[in-house]
């Protein structure tokens, strides 16, 4: 719907003072970036330093650990099915390393897994590319340019945005094998945003000191996770893919090995047993845990299954304290309520206002202090726009895009956006957009080393279900390239484990009963049963006449 | 002088030899030949079953862009397409039942009433350049090359979309001579190249094909000349075959119209993409020191 | 599981009373409230979804909805993500659709149309009837890229289908 | 060739399809044979396209869908614009690959052309032969 009349009154006050925001941009002048001192203050209000918000976990490998209470009850949850009625002599498919997760870490895990002889086999809950890879789209990272950049300032960026936190090999790592990953994705037909001359064109992203953020349009993630599928397909003779099938639990053996996994297959409620020479684990995030209530920017399956079923089998978990609120999300109109903008439209000149048309923080802080700036903004302030729907947001400024840069460049750069509002009848070129922050990503995970390796032997670790590489905050553009990076370390490692693995031992659950004894131990009596596979949207209403929800199927 | 432009599918890639030469041809004679935006295959062969109306979509979605573009004449260069864009035209401009039910179902273009009028490039460099303004502009005059001008099916018929009556046929002869080579007209001119059937039955494809070069061949051409990319590529490109199935035969080069009108107006060959071309043609050329004398 | 907090969220607005529209799912009438997309009131009338759902964000194509609206011939093709619902509106969502997708090796082919008529010969049946450009959901003129396609123009075909999401996803050899 | 007629043999609805997909009154035809003699594919056709029309007015389906000779047709129009009866016969003949066509039966199948071929034609020789040989 479009904005109703008493939101175009507030609009007029925004186009009151833009003129005179345009020529401020023109001449370069910001609102000067906070001190590392007033950072720390505004940072009260982001989420993550809502004491209440979390608990401690009272089980597994990182018992003690605060974090919140929608991970802890994932976490301190039964599995979702009796080991005793799993016969694990009867195995459905037997590959050298399985993949689980079919987003943009799985997939190139998959295909470098395959380009060293292993034959491999993709799990994943929804179709393959069904994933937050699909809906990342600003960019992706990387100092390819030889002027005035490199991996060393590249690095620098990503630890001063993690808050010096991070686990520095990692980002060694992470940075220094950037630039392959991008000429990777070139020769595999990615059409990044480039100039007539063919080189590519690259942005400034929230936090970096250096315009390395390579883009295709506004769907980067997109055009990686088509390209990246694409190829996989083509390769369809060793790369099997086994859709609408989730991991639920992992298989060791009895030397305490990873061998395998349990899938379900969510249609015929069936459970498969693979046994694999080694398993990657890349099922991405938790957006759709909604933590603290947030809406999300998630896809509809970043439910942190991989981190439970994981962390039944003993691999610990890190930084999961910390959870990215994307600082601009859609508020209104309501359908698109959660809906990521991408930084891309700050860094392309648009500003934050509030409701009185003024500037109240610089558009490029790292993403946490600018959410929490925005929620200070409206909560403490008072200065946030009320939203028909009773929510608050302060407003994304894009007409000053095509002031700047010519008429008809929010339509060109912006592609996905621009329709989308077109639907609700609301023209972003013209009129601002109404936003707040979002549950974006899960800043931690299981702990990993810089070879794709976990404490356990034969479970490799890709993407955003890791943690450690951003530190306490990711910053934009850094996500594609973490998984792309530990995506095709992970493929190569898991398949060089594979070739030197010949016995594969006895599989066993013996690591889930462990745990469901611990639970008891730990006094914890539920009925949660975990992973959750997808988030239940279902009403009070119709729940009420559910009877039979009691099952653990994959509907209730 | 602007005027709209089809290319068609063909002449954008495989006979681009056909399409840059005109276009750099007719640019050279004070005519810029403007491509339509949003053009669409035009269906290469006009729809003759008489309830098959699906297929009279594209052609006229190509003549609504010329009205689109405020125009009201279309050149068409390939005769393929000129046959097809001329017929759907017809019949959209004297149908009115087929008219509306077309109009209609396109409810998301404007109605169509057959307001443009569709030109084969051949008529438009008589009609509207003149065979004098053409001699006058050329440079390399084309003397001593015998060529045989091959008209094929769609220039000539049906007569409703002929570009000249067929038995008073001059248009072809008027350019050769107006390019100072000499006209060796022949029986086959006006016969089928045998067209698809080149996919569906190669050999009666190549026969048909055999049987043309010979006929040419007999009265002492040098070389063809063509408007169809589809004539040219079976008398062309598949010239090999019939050579190959009978000794009598002699390689004879194959061109387009455009070609030899570019070079004579001394454009020179790099305009002419002679490498695309499937038989001696650059050799004939050379020999004929038409190559040197731009 | 934990108890479901309505308030979270996605499903927040669909709570409060407000005006209720009837659709028809896969034929059958429930009220749900306006102003929701297809996939919130689906959820809303009790619907879980295991396929047919995915970023919720209009970008992966999961979600390809056709529906009709009364009184009107149309066939309308939205993503239920995206679309709001209408009063009237019958709806169901697309089915598996396995699309014909060739196989390639991207070092090995050229960038010549006729690796396109190899691998897509049904390109060159195109009667320009402009259905698909009308029921593409993220308004791409899926007749003029094709049209590009044939033109060898494969610059502009990429550009115009750039914002293609393959809702009707092209699966082959897919083991499961 | 000796061929019955009967009513046995003649079908109706054959000749009204025909009538109805082409467009033209075929029954004009004298049977002069202007349209063999001036057809350049005539010695590839095993019923040269006098005969088909006959066969065509006396409704004897079979032989005339057996044939091969609407499938040897170029579409040249040499004959219709011969025809002194103002006979379209590549409309005729166009109703009759119709007939086939239309049971979604294939002359030529797209999937099957070699990949060699399919490189050097031009679009179209491809577009043309699958307008006039595929359902």
């Amino acid at each position: 719907m479009p904005y109703p009349q008493e939101l175009k009154e507030l609009i007029k006050v925004v186009e009151k003072t833009r003129s005179e925001r345009v020529a401020r941009k023109k001449k370069n002048e910001e609102v000067p970036f906070l001190s590392l001192e007033e950072r720390k203050k505004i940072l009260d209000y982001h989420p993550d330093f809502r004491e209440e918000g979390r608990r401690e976990i009272k089980v597994g490998p990182s018992k003690g650990y605060r974090i919140a209470h929608e991970m802890v009850d994932m976490l301190e949850a039964k599995s979702r099915v009796n080991p005793d009625l799993v016969d694990l002599s009867q195995v459905d498919y037997e590959t050298d390393v399985l993949v689980i997760g079919g987003g943009g870490a799985g997939t190139s895990a998959a295909l470098l897994a395959q380009e060293q002889g292993a034959k491999v086999i993709i799990a994943t809950k929804l179709r393959h590319g069904d994933a937050n890879t699909m809906m990342a789209e600003g960019g992706i990272q990387a100092a390819t340019k030889g002027w005035k950049d490199s991996p060393y300032y590249h690095y620098l960026d990503v630890m001063g945005g993690g808050h010096f936190k991070n686990i520095p090999d990692l980002v060694d790592t992470l940075v220094t094998e950037a630039p392959d990953v991008i000429l990777w994705l070139g020769k595999l037909g990615c059409n990044f945003s480039k100039f007539p001359d063919g080189t590519l064109k690259t942005l400034h992203g929230g936090g970096t000191c250096r315009k390395r953020m390579h883009y295709a349009a506004d769907i980067t993630g997109a055009e990686i996770m088509r390209t990246i599928r694409d190829e996989a397909r083509n390769r369809s003779q060793d790369i099997k893919v086994i859709e609408f099938s989730p991991a639920v639990e992992l298989i060791l053996n009895e030397n305490g090995e990873c061998a395998g996994a349990l899938l379900y297959n969510m249609e015929t409620e069936e459970y498969f047993i693979v046994k694999a020479k080694a398993v990657i684990m890349a099922t991405g995030g938790s957006g759709r845990l909604h933590i603290q209530n947030f809406m999300t920017t998630n896809h509809y399956g970043a439910t942190a299954d991989g981190i439970v079923i994981a962390y039944r089998a003993g691999v610990g978990i890190c930084f999961l304290h910390t959870v990215q609120y994307h600082p601009t999300g859609v508020v209104f109109p309501e359908q698109a309520e959660g809906i990521l903008i991408t930084e891309k439209f700050r860094g392309s000149g648009a500003n934050l206002v509030n409701i009185d048309g003024q500037q109240f923080v610089n558009e490029r802080e790292p993403r946490d202090v600018e959410s929490a700036a925005v929620i200070k903004e409206c909560v403490e302030k008072g200065k946030g726009i009320p939203t028909p729907t009773g929510k608050f947001g302060v407003w994304l400024d894009s007409p000053m895009i095509d002031i700047l840069s010519g008429e008809g460049t929010v339509e060109r750069e912006f592609p996905g956006k621009f329709i989308l509002y077109k639907r609700f009848g609301i023209d972003i070129s013209k009129e601002p957009m109404l936003i707040y922050p979002t549950l974006h990503y899960q800043n931690g995970g299981l702990e990993y080393k810089s070879k794709g390796e976990t404490t356990l032997p034969g479970l490799f670790v890709a993407g955003e279900v890791g943690g450690g590489v951003h530190g306490q905050n990711r910053l934009m553009g850094n996500s594609l390239l973490d998984i792309l990076v530990f995506g095709r370390i992970a493929g190569k490692s898991a398949a060089d484990y594979a070739k030197s693995r010949s016995d594969m031992g006895i599989l066993t659950l013996d690591h889930v009963r462990a745990y469901h004894k611990g639970l008891e131990e730990a006094d914890i009596e539920t009925d949660r049963v975990s992973p959750m596979l997808l988030p239940d949207y279902t009403l009070p209403h119709v729940k009420e006449r559910q009877l039979t929800s009691c099952y653990v199927g994959t509907l209730r | 002088m602007k005027i709209s432009y089809y290319p068609g599918c063909t002449l954008k890639t495989k006979a681009k030899n056909m399409d840059c030469p005109g276009v750099a041809a007719l640019n050279a004679l004070g005519v810029e030949l403007v491509e339509l935006p949003r053009w669409n295959c035009c269906g290469a062969v006009f729809s003759l079953a008489d309830d098959d109306l699906l297929h009279l979509l594209a052609p006229v979605r190509d003549l609504i862009r010329v009205v689109e573009q405020g125009d009201n004449k279309l050149v068409v260069a390939c005769s393929m397409c000129y046959n097809t864009l001329a017929r759907a035209n017809l019949l959209m401009r004297e149908n009115s039942e087929k008219r509306h039910t077309i109009n209609t179902f396109m409810e998301e273009e404007r109605d169509y009433n057959g307001e443009v009028e569709v030109v084969h490039l051949l008529s438009f460099l008589r009609d509207e350049i003149g065979w004098e303004k053409i001699k006058e502009s050329i440079k390399v005059p084309l003397r001593g090359l015998k060529i045989a001008p091959y008209y094929g099916c769609t220039l000539l018929r049906p007569q409703s979309v002929a570009i000249e009556p067929p038995e008073k046929r001059t248009l072809f002869k008027d350019l050769i001579e107006t390019m100072g080579a000499t006209v060796v007209d022949f029986p086959a001119s006006t016969d089928c190249c045998s067209s698809y059937q080149i996919l569906s039955n190669p050999d009666i494809g190549i026969e048909t094909v055999s049987k043309i070069l010979e006929s040419a061949e007999s009265w002492g051409a040098e070389a063809i000349v063509t408007s169809c990319p589809l004539c040219e590529y079976n008398l062309g490109k598949r010239q090999e075959d019939a050579l190959r199935k009978h000794d009598k035969l002699k390689e004879l080069p194959t061109f387009y119209f455009t070609q030899l009108l570019a070079l004579a107006l001394g454009l020179g060959a790099e305009v002419c993409n002679f490498e695309l071309n499937h038989n001696g043609v650059v050799r004939l050329m050379e020999s004929k020191k038409f190559l040197t004398a731009a | 599981m934990s108890t479901t907090d309505t308030t979270k969220g996605e499903s927040k607005e669909t709570t409060s009373g407000k005006e209720l529209v009837s659709i028809f799912v896969m034929g059958k009438k429930y009220e749900v409230p306006k102003n929701l997309t297809i996939m919130k009131a689906m959820e809303y009338a009790g619907y879980k979804y295991i396929r047919g759902c995915g970023c919720r964000g209009g970008i992966c194509g999961a979600c390809g909805t056709v529906y009709r609206k009364p009184g009107d011939y149309h066939i309308y093709v939205g993503l239920a993500c995206q679309t709001v619902v209408e009063d009237g509106m019958y709806l169901t969502q697309l089915p598996f659709f396995p699309a014909n997708r060739a196989t390639y090796n991207l070092e090995a082919i050229g960038s010549d149309p006729e690796e396109v008529y190899k691998k897509y010969p049904e390109l060159f049946r195109c009667v320009a009837c402009n259905a698909c450009t009308k029921v593409c959901p993220m308004d791409i003129s899926v007749m003029d890229y094709i049209s590009a396609i044939k033109q060898g123009d494969f610059e502009k075909a990429t550009e115009l289908s750039f914002d293609c999401i393959q809702c009707i996803f092209p699966f082959e050899n897919y083991g499961g | 060739m000796t061929i019955e007629i009967s009513d046995k043999t003649y079908d109706e609805e054959f000749v009204k399809k025909v009538e109805e997909i082409s467009g033209e009154n075929f029954h004009k035809c004298m049977q002069c044979g202007t349209c063999s003699g001036g057809c350049p594919m005539i010695e590839h056709m095993d019923i040269p396209p006098r005969q088909i029309m006959i066969l065509t007015h006396f409704g004897l389906k079979d032989k005339v869908i057996s044939s091969k000779t609407a499938w040897i047709c170029a579409t040249c129009n040499a004959c219709s614009v011969r025809c002194p009866r103002g006979i379209e016969l590549t409309k005729v003949m166009e109703a009759i690959r119709q007939l086939t066509l239309r049971k979604n039966i294939n002359y030529v199948e797209p999937s099957a052309i070699s990949e060699e071929i399919m490189a050097g034609l031009p679009q179209i020789a491809l577009v043309s032969c699958f307008r006039k040989h595929t359902s």
